[in-house]
Parts: structure tokens; C-alpha cells; sequence
């Protein structure tokens, strides 16, 4: 059993790690550079160890480092958070090594699916839906037959390519034939080579993410899914569970999916499969081998603590839940609370003058940040996550309206505001947007 | 303000008090050979300040620190060789055997002065600088943390 | 239907009505005494209006001046919180009169309940169980038949009583006859009259109370009950859904009965049956028609907002949910946080210096408390609530002693303090209190 | 502490707090040999001093306030007649009818200066003094809250 957890990790997501260790009566070490040493996760664990300089790569990234403080506090496990060396194979080799509990999936696991290819390949052997596309070279004589095996609209890729060029898609057949010898044309100025690939084309998909855990030893669950669409720059900005795009049965389906491929994986610890939908399919983009920023919504939903999980199963205690028992109980979502412009995203760290965060039924706040917090200008932005629920999608959104008007963070710029015009916005109320919608967004009303 | 000490410069705490204002400052701190003076506005950070009640106001506990505290201005003694990695200090090259250093050594740049073990390794921390050792801040194999004060070299 | 609602309180409920109102799209009205211009409901609503000095007598219980802020804000319809005009049946006819909707139920209602007598008679005449007693006096010679009907142990008492004077417990039969002439001569040497008579005795009760919400149409639910026993001087500090004590069929039994009465009675809005409960019986004490400080409990173990449900029973919607759909989801606690000692619950007004609540899953605050607040000593020393929720009670519990240790509240006393030892009883661990359990601790140990 | 004992010397102290006062700071301390003296205000409400960015720290919203809002100096001036009630606050009797008083006017004690309507009840507020009207600070038909001040009679 695991008796003193060491959070390798800082801001948010370790004091959500402290909190779930104080729940389960396990003892907690918090690691931090000298620029967290005020942080609200140190303060509240029962050891604290200053472990380097503000720089990640000498303090966070600082494996060396990390392990020697396990050594003098006698930490029996680690939980590695989201970031940092939460998918760092190495990491978990070397703890492994030193008789430490890794709070996460095996070495082997974290590598597979920390190469893209490897990924991609291995999600298919385990029966996860993958973008459908040409095994190899795609030529002017094969590429209407391939084409047809795929399912219009089809993109045509340089083989050699990216950035764009070398690119086209062909919506329908009348197109192929020109968008085939454009792309291998285009390919050959470009790069010396006019061989190129066909894939299925995605012209609006939603992100979607599927929840899974598993115990190591043949058994997993999933969640249901988030739906993280609004991105800005890759970054998500607004999740919602379940997506306002499916219906129970497709949920069911692929979460079925997930689940069976991480039994078949026997796949140790949460993780997450996202994938790309449109049109009723899901095309798999990669896994996260580690908890997620969201998972928040997933346990509003769930009643389900997904640190709790992780830490049961890491010590060998398996899962709480078994999939039946699994109840998804209306809607939640997260915002991310950034310390940055909420226009331009230009971070704005600095002292937090007023620090309010709003109740009620069905909030909940994770945030290391208070009043006369200094936000050390070293580490991304996040300072803080919203999470809302309610009985329904509406109830969840006029929820949020009101409590993003009591939320009261001052002396720095948020993505507050962000949010409140993204709660009034029609299309969100709709729940009828995709990757590029908030994109598209910002450009037309920053215009 | 040299001359009139008890007569505390007023005119200097207006002035600073101006320059407050002005520039939308909530603290200015001045200190000047034996003289302090600090002005502030509410917005101070009062959190850190603030008398500790609440557990949660609470410094970070020192279970990881050294059993034995040293005294808060040796801790912050600019001459104090900090720990330059997390791990068990010692203070003598094998158990029983004589310290690197003592209080009153003359020690060398670059002389060993105490060793830090971390994942299994000994790392020698030299001196950083010539002197005499006037305090050992920490025990024999006591964990230290980064940056820790650990000898005062003066 | 209703537009714009007047909240006529202050404090924790009236922001908790006012989040209520902006989830629902409603306008707001805050009326405030002098003392409380800077509350944060205040500040939060919509409009706001001064309606007197600080005395509560002179504003918030000064009928005209509310019906006035009515009239000059357009307000159409009024939400009472608790306490305060909530159960003034005057203040609800009042407002009819003037066309403004009471969010609660008729002043009859209210009558029948404020009244003791009468709401215990209508209770035994709805099918509500009440404390066994003897009808009419207990003479030496039918004492022994009385007491056998209503079961062993019994209490006898003075007609005339009070305070303790001339009441006598019979644990057995044994006792009877000395118990009866006792009480009898006490009687009359203490109010010149020596009629006596005969209720059960309860030794070791807990307090039950059943929520119950009716549409005013012949419909109503219960949303289960919650454990009350916690209280100090009569007023409840900790209390919990649902109770230890009770098992489904229990729960389901009692609650069935509760709604069944207000089905009969037509009762509109929100109400608690309250009881004492012993070896399995319950014994109705009084009926609240009014919403109460525990009410969130309930919602979190059931995710139904209350006051949305008194809002739309009042505006003529129905209730949103029937008693098939209520699903009781894992447990409950709520800790009040008064402004006292929290040894010897001396008032402690003044200026909170830190504010800082606490986050993660499964924890709720309903405060109006901020750092800077002023706490006003006009009124009661209730300044928030927290409700802390988990799948299981044990999981609960663990959740609030690391939810408490996160709470900060610092520049004046609180009752936060207290809850860190009740976390920490065995007897609280084990749900194994009654209604003495609180008093008779704090007597140990204060000694 | 009669004489200068310990030398604490409280004539600086009132000047520093006067300083303090004058200067709206909420904090001043000195430093100088062995003294040390630190004024401050405590707790004012930062909430409602700060500079006002999101809604939450923002002042009650104007809705039932009158739609003509006096200035500020008027508002607190303490020779303004203040509602004793909440309702609606009529300067003439009757509609059309000449205003109760207007700027300029002699008013006696006693004598009526305006009439609030609530619950249906018209209400005659006399003046609680003799004086001239000085300002008059709501619109006729006005909703008043209690204690807002609506006419200044000095």
C-alpha cells in the first residue's frame, strides 16, 4: 500500500493531487522551485522539500532532484500531475528503480503511445477507430478506387510534405482526378518529390476525448466522453461532458471501444483517448497516458474522483467502480481560468489584489491562487478551473452565466471575460461548434 | 535624515506617501543605514503577512527541514553556503570520522566541506569562497533542501 | 408567470435566492437594512433598495416598507429566505392583496403550522405520526391502561406545567403508580392544580425531518430526510442527508407519509415535516413552511435545486421532477459557520481580514462572507454554510476534514474549530449521536 | 507611561497617524535605532476601495436610486432632508400643482416639503427645521429608498 505520496508537480493540479491524498488519509510531500514556495498546495502538505530554481528543467523536469527528495522524506509513491514528467517513460523507469510507486501506466505503456506512429498503430490493433487513409503511395491509375474504399471528401497529402503544401481535397469524384495531380505537382516544386498519401478529409470535427481506467491487471472502465472543441492555438479553452453531439448510444459505443482496448492493453491508471467526429464517426488522434486538465467534468457527472482511481490502482487496491455501476448524472463544464489578456492571450502573471471564488450548488473551483498570490511568470497560465453542473445542459449554462458574474479575480488579467462572452453567444448555447469555432470566433469579433 | 533622531523625518514619510499615491504603489519600503521606513496601502499581499491563525496561513511545515533550526538571521545570512540539491547532508566523509570543517576552520576555495548524498550518490560540495567557518547550520546526515543554509563562511 | 423577485433577507439565504433568481433568468431586488448596504447579495442584484435602520423590527420585519420596495421596483413576486416574514401569514396575505406573489405556501397553511396545537391535531388527522399521549387527564386509577397503550417508558406531566415541574418518567410499569402521585403532588404544590397527563417518554432521540415540496394543486414529493441531532441550545450545527439511522425502506416509508399529507393538504412550496425519531418510531414535533438553513443538503445528494422548485410551484409551473425521478446519490454534511466562540458560541462581529474558501470535488459554500466584510452585530451570527458531498458517508467525512483544514476565516472566531473535533469523535465517525450527543460533549469536554 | 518613560513618544505617534489619515494610507512604519513604531488602519474594506473591474466589487446597481443623481458633496450633505421610508416622492401636491418648496424657499419646522406614496398612503414629510431650501436633490415622482437625502434646507 501507498503510504506518503510525493506531488511532483505544482499550481492547480497539485493541490488537487493533495486534497484526493487528505481524503484517502495518505500523507503528502509537496516538491517546489523557489519561485512556489508560497504556493497553496505547500503550505497545506504535510512535507514540503525545495527542490531547485525557478526553471522547470531545474526544478519540475529534475528527475535527480525529484528522487532525492523521496529519499530524505521516505515517499513511497509519486503522482506526476498532468505535464512535467507525467509522460516522461524515464521517469516512471527510474522510480521504478528505486522501489517508488509510479501514480501512472507502465514505462512500456507511456512509450507506445508517446510516438505517434506506434500510437496510431496500436489503437488499430486494439480495435480504435483510426483516420482511414492509403496504405502507401497514392497514384493517378489507384486513386479513385482508393478513394471510394475511403469515403469522399478525401485530402490528398505530399509524403515528403506539411505546412500545407501539397495539400487538397477532393469533395467528390469529379474532383479527384485534379486535386491528385495539383497535390503531386504542388509536391514536387516544394519537395523534390511528387509522391503523396490520401486520407479521409475532416472539414469541421469536434475533439472529442474518451475517460478510461484501468487496473493493470485486465480490467477497465470508461467515463463517457468530453467534448473539448473550443481550442484556441491546440490550447483548450471550455470542455463540456458529455458532448452535446452524442447520443447515448454512440456514447456507449465507443466508450465500449476504449474501455475493451484497454483491457486488451491491460492498461494501469487513467488515461484518455481523443479522437476527432464528424458525421457520426470517430477517427482517433492520439492517448493521453495521464490525468487530464479536464477531468473535472468527468467527475461532476460521475460522482467519481479520478485521483482516487488512479492512487487505488497504482497500490493494487483495483478499481472502486465496475462498469455498470457508472451513472452519468447531467452536465458539467470547465473553463479554464488563465492569467492572461482574454483577447490577445498574452499572459499577465502578477499579484492577485481581490480573490473571490463564487458557491452555490453545483460549483466547484480548483485553484491554487488567493488573495496576494504572486503569480511567478515562469509556468503557463492556468491559474484556476471552473467547473459547473447541472441537471441539464441549460440548467449548466445558466448556472455558469451566474456564477462567472460573482467569480472576482483582480490585479491581473483573466479569461473571465472570455467566457462570459462565450456563455452568451448563440452557437455555444447550441452547443454547434467544432475545432475551428473559436478561432473563427476571435478573429471576426476581434476584427 | 541624519541628524534629528527622534524626530522621526515626517516631511520624508509625506513625500513617500506622495510618491505612493502617484504611482499607484501599495508599498514602499526604504531602509538607510539604521533607519527603516515602510508605507503602504491596502492591497498589501496580507495573506503572507498576516498573523498566522488558520492552518492554512500556516508556513510550510518543516518535517523536511533540519531537526535543528538554526537562528532566523543565520538563515538569511548572505555568507551561508546553500545546498545546492536536495539530499542528506554529512558533514564527515564516513560515519565516526573527523567533520570536513568545524566552527573556527580555515577553509580554502574549493575545499570540500561537507558531502550530499542523493540516489545514491556522494556529491562533494566545495567551498565556495576562502574563509573562516563561523557556523554549521545544519546536523550530520540531515536532509537539506535546495538552497538551504547549511555553513557560514566569513 | 414571474419577472422580477424581491428577496426580503439578508445574509447567506438572500444570496442563495439571488443565485436561485439569476439561474432562473428572474430580475432581482435586494432591500437591505442600513447595516448591510456592502453585502454581497447586495451588490449582486439587480437593483436594490434601503428599506430602514439596522433594528430588524424596522427593516427587514417592517411589512409596509417591503410592500413599498415592491411597489417602487415593480417586484412581482417576494422570496422570504427563513426566518425573518418567512412565516408570517399576515406578510403573505399582505402581499395578495397588493397582487404580489408570496414564493411560499398559503397563509392558511402557515396558520395551521404556526400553531402547535393545531398542526399537531391536522398532522394526526393527515396520517402523520405524532407522540403517543393520553387524551385527556391520567387519574391513579387509568394510568396503568393509558400507559400500556402507549408503551413503556411514559412521561407524565402537569397540566398546568412547565419547566421541568411536576413531570415524572415511568420507565416500566413498576414505576407507575409512584410516578403518577408524585407528578400529582408536585403538580400541586407547584400550580395549585394536580391535573396530570401521560405522554411517551423519548430518552434518546434523534431529530428526522422530511423535505417535502408541493405544487398547491394536490401534488407533492419528498426529497428524503435529513439527520438534525447535532444541536446545541436547539439550534442544529452539523447536519446530514440522509441520516445514519435510517434505512431505504425507512426513508421511504416516512417520506411516502410526508408527501401523502401534503398531497391531502394541498400544500404549495417548500416544507419540513421535523420529528424525533427512537427505536424505529417517528414522532412529528412541527411542520417549518419555509425553506430551511439545511436545505443543501438535500439538493446535493439529490442535485434538485430547492429554490428553483419554489420559484416554479409559486409562478404556477409544477414541480419539475416527480418522485419516481428523485434518485438519492450518496451523502451529505453541512457545517454552519457562525461568527462565535467556538467554545462558548459568544457572538464574535467584527471585520474578516481572510476569506478563503475551500475548493475541489464535492464542496459547496454558501456564504456572503469576503475578505473586508464587515460583520454587522444587529443580526444572527450565521455567516455560511458548508456542505461537503461524497459517493459514501465515510468518504464524505474524510472529504470534510480536508475541506476544514483548507477553510480560513481569520479576524474574527467561528465555529470551524468545533468541527475539526467533531471530525475527529468516534461517535460522530459512527453516526452515533442523538439530540443530547452535542451538549453533553461540549459539557465533557469544556470541564 | 506618564513621562517619557520609555521614551514611546506620542506626539510622533498622533502625527503619524495624522499623516496617515491625511495621506489615506492604510500603514506606516518607522525604523530607527532601537524604536520602531508602525500606524496603520486596520481592516478598512479593500473590497470596496479597489478599483472597480468586475461586477461583483461594483456599487449597487442605480435602478431604484433617482434618475437625477446629485453630486456627491450634496448627497452627504448633512442638512438634507433624508427619506423616512421607502415609496415614491412627490414634490406637489397634486399633479400639476405647484411644488411643496423650490429652491430659494423659506421653509419653517413642521411645514410640509414633500409627500411619499407607499402602499397606496400618501405620507406628508414636514421639514425638520426652519431654513431656506438650498437644493432640491430628486425629481418629482422619484422613487426614494430610506434615508436617501432629497432636499437641503440650511
Amino acid at each position: 500500500m501507498i503510504s506518503k505520496i510525493l506531488i511532483a508537480n505544482r499550481g492547480e493540479i497539485a493541490l488537487r493531487v493533495l486534497r484526493a491524498c487528505k481524503e484517502l488519509g495518505i500523507a503528502t510531500v509537496a516538491v517546489h522551485s523557489t519561485a512556489d514556495a508560497d504556493a497553496m498546495h505547500v503550505r497545506l502538505a504535510d512535507e514540503s522539500v525545495c527542490i531547485g530554481p525557478p526553471p522547470s528543467r531545474e526544478s519540475y523536469l529534475n528527475i535527480h532532484q525529484i528522487v532525492a527528495a523521496c529519499e530524505i522524506t521516505g515517499a513511497d509513491a509519486v503522482h506526476p500531475g498532468y505535464g512535467f514528467l507525467s509522460e516522461n517513460a524515464k521517469f516512471a523507469e527510474i522510480l521504478d528503480a528505486h522501489g517508488i510507486t509510479f501514480i501512472g501506466p507502465t514505462a512500456e505503456h507511456i512509450r507506445i503511445m508517446g510516438d505517434k506512429i506506434t500510437a496510431k498503430k496500436t489503437a488499430e490493433e486494439l480495435g480504435i477507430p483510426v483516420v482511414p487513409g492509403s496504405d502507401g503511395e497514392v497514384l493517378p491509375e489507384n486513386a479513385l478506387e482508393i478513394a471510394r474504399e475511403i469515403g469522399f471528401p478525401v485530402l490528398i497529402k505530399a509524403t515528403a510534405g506539411g505546412g500545407g503544401r501539397g495539400m487538397k481535397v477532393a469533395k467528390t469524384e469529379a474532383d479527384l482526378e485534379e486535386a491528385v495531380s495539383t497535390a503531386r505537382s504542388e509536391a514536387l516544386a516544394a519537395f523534390g518529390n511528387d509522391a503523396v498519401y490520401m486520407e479521409k478529409y475532416l472539414g469541421k470535427p469536434r475533439h472529442i476525448e474518451v475517460q478510461v481506467i484501468g487496473d493493470g491487471e485486465g480490467d477497465a472502465i470508461h467515463l463517457g466522453e468530453r467534448d473539448c472543441s473550443l481550442q484556441r492555438r491546440h490550447q483548450k479553452v471550455w470542455e463540456e461532458a458529455n458532448s452535446p453531439a452524442l447520443n447515448v448510444e454512440q456514447r456507449m459505443r465507443i466508450g465500449q471501444i476504449c474501455a475493451d482496448a484497454m483491457k486488451k492493453l491491460k492498461y494501469r491508471g487513467a488515461g484518455t483517448v481523443e479522437f476527432l467526429y464528424e458525421n457520426g464517426e470517430f477517427y482517433f488522434i492520439e492517448m493521453n497516458t495521464r490525468l487530464q486538465v479536464e477531468h473535472p467534468i468527468t467527475e461532476a457527472i460521475t460522482g467519481i474522483d479520478l485521483v482516487h482511481e488512479q492512487i487505488r490502482v497504482a497500490s493494487g487496491a483495483g478499481l472502486s467502480v465496475r462498469q455498470e455501476d457508472v451513472v452519468f448524472s447531467g452536465h458539467a463544464i470547465e473553463c479554464r481560468i488563465n492569467a492572461e489578456d482574454p483577447r490577445t492571450f498574452v499572459p499577465s502573471p502578477g499579484t492577485i489584489t481581490h480573490f473571490h471564488a463564487p458557491g452555490g450548488l453545483g460549483v466547484r473551483v480548483d485553484s491554487g491562487a488567493y488573495q496576494g498570490y504572486r503569480i511567478p511568470p515562469y509556468y503557463d497560465s492556468l491559474i484556476g478551473k471552473l467547473i459547473v453542473h447541472g441537471r441539464t445542459r441549460v440548467e449548466c449554462m445558466m448556472r455558469l452565466r451566474r456564477v462567472l458574474d460573482e467569480f472576482v479575480i483582480d490585479g491581473i488579467k483573466t479569461t473571465l471575460p472570455l467566457f462570459q462572452d462565450l456563455i452568451a453567444n448563440q452557437d455555444i448555447a447550441n452547443g454547434d461548434y467544432d475545432i475551428h469555432w473559436l478561432e473563427d470566433y476571435l478573429a471576426r469579433t476581434s476584427a | 535624515m541624519a541628524d534629528k533622531k527622534q524626530g522621526i523625518d515626517q516631511v520624508l514619510i509625506r513625500d513617500l506617501a506622495n510618491i505612493l499615491n502617484e504611482t499607484d504603489l501599495t508599498e514602499i519600503e526604504v531602509e538607510q543605514d539604521d533607519l527603516r521606513i515602510r508605507v503602504s496601502r491596502a492591497g498589501t499581499p496580507q495573506y503572507m503577512q498576516a498573523p498566522v491563525t488558520a492552518s492554512f496561513a500556516a508556513p510550510p511545515p518543516a518535517a523536511a527541514a533540519p531537526a535543528a533550526v538554526p537562528a532566523a538571521d543565520a538563515r538569511n545570512n548572505k555568507n551561508a553556503v546553500t545546498a545546492p540539491m536536495v539530499g542528506t547532508a554529512y558533514l564527515a566523509p564516513a560515519p565516526g570520522a573527523r567533520s570536513f570543517v568545524e566552527v573556527g576552520s580555515i577553509v580554502k576555495e574549493g575545499q570540500t566541506i561537507l558531502i550530499i548524498e542523493a540516489m545514491k550518490t556522494m556529491n562533494q560540495i566545495p567551498a565556495p569562497r576562502s574563509g573562516k567557518v563561523t557556523e554549521i547550520l545544519i546536523e550530520d546526515a540531515a536532509p537539506v533542501e535546495y538552497g538551504e543554509p547549511m555553513i557560514v563562511i566569513e
